[in-house]
């Protein structure tokens, strides 16, 4: 039994949070919140510079050829700074993405520089604010044409490459499939969205009639970009579960200096209870999520359970955890100067980036409803 | 039981209505409502308005003639404001003025103060505020640290509120402050009535979460006020701001905002992975539970309004409003923003569903949960002045105000 | 504008509750608990007596010709000492479906005995542990001859007539009608069954061709059941608030008079927030079923809603209160000497007697449904 | 990161498998469980199978040799545990006694009660419970009222303990008493081992809601203790209570019962007025919610057990077990009989689905919200010693016991 991470990992993680402290505080999070910066370019090309966005990409193209429980530590450590960076969108997403249906070509082609932070990509799936699927799926791939409005799409303003779920044509699940495209080319138009977290930028994107290729098989589209979401839910939960701890000590720290009638707020059980609501949601969350890791680096046969299970716990957490971290500081909390504001709006786009809970509880009792059966 | 009116009701309400209709548009939409208090001639139109109402006797309609009121019932107001709900007309900036500062001038103030300010406030010529708050105090109102020192026949005030809504165009405001910081904090407080165009006030936005500025921070730095001026005795200022407090839980209410009505619509355009949202179980569940949240929200503001029409008074029960209301705007915007998955993160009007409404409503809610008291303070209140249960331990209560623990 | 009960009303429920105190104390409830008393017959002798049990039945058939209201008042009287007693069965259910399905004839037969209390009425609807529907009641009528199994069925052993639902074989939610059965007839068995409140008795009624005679239209039971119901989910609402404001001052007294730690538990943080989230939900509980009475009274056009609603936050409010009254006495509500259980029993029982919250939730969201697209 | 066996583990969970399969019965179902507990002779084969165990080395395998445990890891304890529990043996019957009773009668006895008590304990000749709750303490341990007086050699115990588990087939017990009520609660308690067949001891079961009797009441009456028997010095007691009552913490288990998976089996059976309650988006929220719960709690398990084979001491996260399992236990009941609408309320092992767990469930759940520590006292733990928040005010830190008050 060794359900923790490996000490190398653990090294791993002691590093990225250096640097994040280093040099992803809370100012530079503000600084992208207020300014019209649509990611902190110094942070990232600090990440690039590790090797972090090679973390999971095999030595042959360029990676550092590390795991999934590698990417975990990383996640966790963005997560706890609230960092707004497009690693998501460029590594956990369009990345594996290409990793798992590229043709070699493809990936000879955009993992070197996917590792290299050469470029950025992002996974184009929701068309406005429908579930994206099979039945909501519109934009469409004709003789190396795509046409269609995809948003929001993570990073989308500044992203070089985009991996797009469209509509082929198949029936039913087969409906779709996955294109890439380079988002440099003609036939596409960005606008940025207001959305509630400015501190990751989305777009909605335009194609026109531009060029993209086939990725994957036709009509794989809809299995392969929810595998794809299966394994961005772990790291995600990761993510979240930093992010989580930080409101959550936020809030402590505030409960211990804060007096009203005389005592530290923190001395009533309405917030030490509070505080330990968060402390116990955020265990799960933290439990789940080193599971479904496990799941994901051994490819292991409840590998969609177990996601399912990290992104719906670590969801719960990281929502109560800053919502009640508000709460907790009371008026101050939810003024603009108040750094509350920054878990409360990226705890609720982390929510629905990868789906909405009510995606991955049906993705989740679907598979258990299979496996009672059997 | 029913909700009819009694004659005298249906009399007065058909009165109102014909004043109404001859002076303001009935509303044809919701959308209206936004329409009409929007704009950079909104506070002229209100005053404009306040003074045609004081003029018609719809003004203020349960205080004593003698300072200009109607000397009417409680349901006679609550009419009016029925009615007066389905025009366009604007509203907002008299609510704590007219709602709880000059009730409090009328409980406390000198003869000289209910006449010089009642009538103006009722005419809307002058606009009041509520200057109770500090950075230090929060749900701990007597903890405040402003503080007034006595010279000769002038008090000199210096210190910080927060949280005041409309400081930038109110003409006075009333504002308590610690006179005396040797007594334990209940003791050493003491009312004024101040004017906020006075040298030494400062008036600064306070920019919220949500990226809108609707409260002030107001700075006192040596602002001079008469003596004359003071509300109550000195050391009275805690059972003054109390009857400015009880007025506040009356005025307060239900939050507003999307709900299971507008719910149901999103439920019906929204696609989940899996089918429509409206035929989704947990979907059904929760338009179910705020239905039968705001319902009995509802119905039991008609019970307190009966029983306002029988002389009684309410109490401390109307706390129960708010602490149903502010979490659940809160959830419903956070549930509704589930439903549009992704594309719930975009927050243009444009785009978004109901014109981001959900949206707004999720950062709303959580200001909402904690302004006027927060739903920890409500709860407190339930429990202790309907049900009768203990107070928490005070350590405070015997303490002189400057030996108190009082952390950053 | 008078939201409010009449003073005639006030004083039928202060007679009531008198009564009540005096003859149907906790040690009353505690005797049906531990004996094999079916239910406590001094209280409903004495119900009987004040006429309580036609109520709501009109003078020509020998009841008080008084209203809903005065049913509701009463109701909540019942309900705040968890009397044993079959006033639902027979008065909610049996008496109702009676006035609204019966013929002339039935009604000159049954409502008259009903008002006297000579005759103990009930309605029969479940079979077993699905919810009843047109899918799922298979007991049928066929030639004035009854067959099938009722379960459970509230006082089926004490019951001289039941109302029951069948299946006379119309398609779809014209499957089922109603008919009335007199118990005592042969073809009939009956079997005490053993549920979470002893304190109200239920059994298994088997019938084997037993008489039994049509009540109302064939193939209109569904449509009948479910009107039936939406009355006596406003009754028993009332019933609900009453055993709710009894737990929760049961656990307001308790929280004052026990010390942990040198102080009261009610000082406590924890203590109060439950008990101020008590007394919320029961005062929305008590609003939604004023409301839900006064649609009843007026038979108005929203009381589908209305009664979904009373019923939805009055069995919140009711389980709510009742289980974390347990919770506030800690160890010692947790005994059988405690009187606490009594409320934890009723309100669960009371939370699934009419259909469970699943049934009222369906019922209330189709409704709005309709409403809203109109 | 994984499940596997170091080596070493490997081989002794080999080791011990292979004892398990020559010398007990693996279990065939989820059935087989309830069967071998159940009889009248379950406490003699609860006792041939720990002499068994002690003889063969696998009982008490973290204790020293010297006292008669194996001096193993608490690794090996916990593949023990696991092994043992595919098995078809009794259990129950020494969980207190090994696990909180003799722990701190190691930790606090003389040698001579050391070399007197502990084999025997272990070899499952000697049955041990603990005496500690009282009708007036309940969440407060410290404030029992059972007092020992000092007379001679011996001590006279009086007054009344609740909630002790087995008392009545129990040789021995720890007991805490009052010996100083005139000083703070906390310094007048002094622990002693006490006979449970001595004069004075009277067991009466305590009927729970439920209808069950798992639990005693203990009235001591002039029961005369040598004072060779006492734990620690007078004075000591709750220093003494702490050892046991950290040691009851790691014994907390997650509260067993139906969960998620048999939620799913009830779905798929039940029908709702609407169709399959499987169908139903409300049912699958659930399922989901607890399905996430159970396995957090499992992994969180294997997280600490990962400590432990690191040679770490768990903390008071153990408490997050039972803040999750005790409320859901309590719901998933009460939820599953909604799904059996009317038909809930049967308790008829033979009607209702799967023999009534879920009824059953309901009941137990309500008394496992409190047993062992309440919910709300929990958290305290949690917010206390995890996240370092200050205690509550304590009004009964320095004030002698005998002028505290005490309500009813």
């Amino acid at each position: 039994m060794n359900f923790d991470f490996s000490d190398d990992q653990k090294m791993l993680k002691e590093q990225v949070s250096k640097f994040l402290s280093d040099k992803c505080g809370y100012d530079v999070v503000r600084r992208v919140l207020e300014s019209d910066e649509l990611y902190a370019e110094d942070v990232w090309k600090g990440l690039v510079e590790m090797g972090l966005t090679g973390t999971a990409i095999p030595e042959e193209y360029g990676g550092l050829g590390l795991g999934a429980l590698e990417l975990c530590v990383v996640a966790e450590e963005l997560g706890r700074v609230a960092a707004p960076v497009p690693f998501s969108s460029s590594v956990f997403l369009a990345t594996e993405a290409i990793k798992l249906a590229g043709s070699e070509a493809q990936k000879q082609k955009y993992l070197p520089k996917l590792a290299a932070g050469e470029i950025i990509g992002t996974l184009a799936m929701a068309e406005g604010t429908n579930a994206p699927s099979p039945r909501t799926v519109k934009a469409s791939l004709k003789g190396g044409k795509l046409t269609g409005t995809k948003m929001p799409v993570p990073d989308g303003e500044i992203a070089d490459i985009a991996v797009v779920l469209v509509n082929t044509g198949g029936s039913g699940d087969k409906a779709l499939s996955l294109a890439i495209v380079e988002l440099n080319g003609s036939g596409i138009s960005k606008e940025q969205l207001k959305t509630i977290d400015p501190t990751r930028g989305h777009a909605a994107l335009k194609f026109d009639g531009a060029a993209a290729e086939l990725m994957g098989a036709e009509g794989e589209g809809w299995d392969l970009v929810r595998r794809v979401l299966d394994g961005a839910a772990v790291w995600t939960a990761f993510e979240q579960v930093g992010g989580a701890e930080t409101a959550m000590w936020m809030a402590r720290d505030y409960a211990l200096e804060r007096y009203a009638f005389g005592r530290q707020i923190g001395s009533y059980q309405a917030i030490k209870h509070k505080l330990a609501d968060m402390y116990v949601k955020i265990e799960l969350a933290r439990s789940n999520s080193y599971y479904g890791a496990m799941m994901l680096n051994d490819n292991g046969a409840e590998l969609i359970e177990a996601a399912a299970a990290a992104r719906i716990s670590a969801t719960q957490a990281y929502i109560y955890a800053a919502q009640e971290n508000i709460q907790t500081h009371g008026g101050i909390g939810y003024t603009w100067e108040a750094n509350t504001q920054f878990f409360y709006r990226r705890a609720k786009l982390l929510a629905l980036s990868l789906g909405s809970q009510l995606y991955w509880r049906e993705r989740l009792v679907t598979q258990l409803e299979a496996r009672n059966a059997a | 039981m029913d909700f009819n009116d009694t004659p005298e009701e249906a009399a007065y309400r058909a009165e109102v209505r014909k004043w109404l209709d001859a002076n303001a548009k009935r509303k044809a939409s919701k959308k209206d409502t936004l329409e009409a208090l929007s704009g950079t001639d909104a506070l002229q139109r209100a005053k404009d308005w306040q003074r045609k109402k004081a003029e018609a006797g719809f003004a203020c309609i349960t205080w004593p003639k003698e300072y200009g009121g109607q000397g009417g019932t409680s349901i006679q107001s609550v009419i009016y404001s029925q009615e007066e709900a389905n025009y366009l007309v604007p509203t907002g900036f008299y609510d704590i003025g007219l709602g709880m500062c000059i009730p409090t001038v009328l409980a406390w103030g000198t003869e000289e103060h209910k006449a010089r300010y009642v009538g103006p406030a009722i005419r809307g010529e002058e606009i009041w505020c509520q200057l109770f708050s500090e950075p230090a105090g929060g749900s701990d109102v007597a903890g405040l640290r402003t503080r007034a020192e006595k010279d000769g026949d002038e008090w000199v005030i210096n210190g910080q509120k927060v949280w005041t809504s409309g400081a930038h165009y109110c003409d006075y405001g009333i504002v308590v402050v610690r006179t005396d910081p040797t007594v334990p904090k209940h003791k050493g407080l003491t009312m004024f009535i101040v004017d906020m165009k006075s040298p030494g006030v400062e008036v600064r936005p306070i920019r919220q979460m949500s990226g809108e500025a609707n409260f002030n921070e107001v700075f006192f730095t040596d602002v001079r006020v008469p003596d004359s001026d003071r509300l109550g005795q000195p050391g009275d200022g805690w059972k003054v701001a109390l009857t400015t407090l009880m007025n506040e839980r009356l005025a307060v209410g239900g939050g507003g905002g999307a709900d299971w009505s507008e719910l149901v619509d999103l439920a019906r355009d929204a696609e989940l992975a899996d089918g429509p949202a409206i035929n989704n179980g947990a979907v059904r569940e929760r338009i179910a539970q705020w239905y039968v949240e705001t319902q009995g929200l509802k119905y039991t503001k008609f019970r307190t309004l009966t029983a306002l029409s029988k002389g009684q008074t309410p109490g401390p029960e109307s706390s129960i409003s708010k602490i149903v209301s502010a979490p659940k705007m809160q959830e419903l915007g956070s549930f509704a923003m589930d439903l549009q998955d992704i594309g719930g993160i975009i927050r243009d009007r444009d785009i978004s569903a109901q014109n981001a409404t959900f949206q707004n409503q999720w950062f709303g809610g959580a200001g909402y949960r904690i302004a006027g008291g927060t739903d920890e303070i409500l709860r407190n209140i339930v429990a202790e002045r309907v049900l009768g249960l203990p107070q928490d331990i005070r350590v405070d209560k015997n303490v002189p105000f400057n030996e108190m623990p009082k952390g950053k």
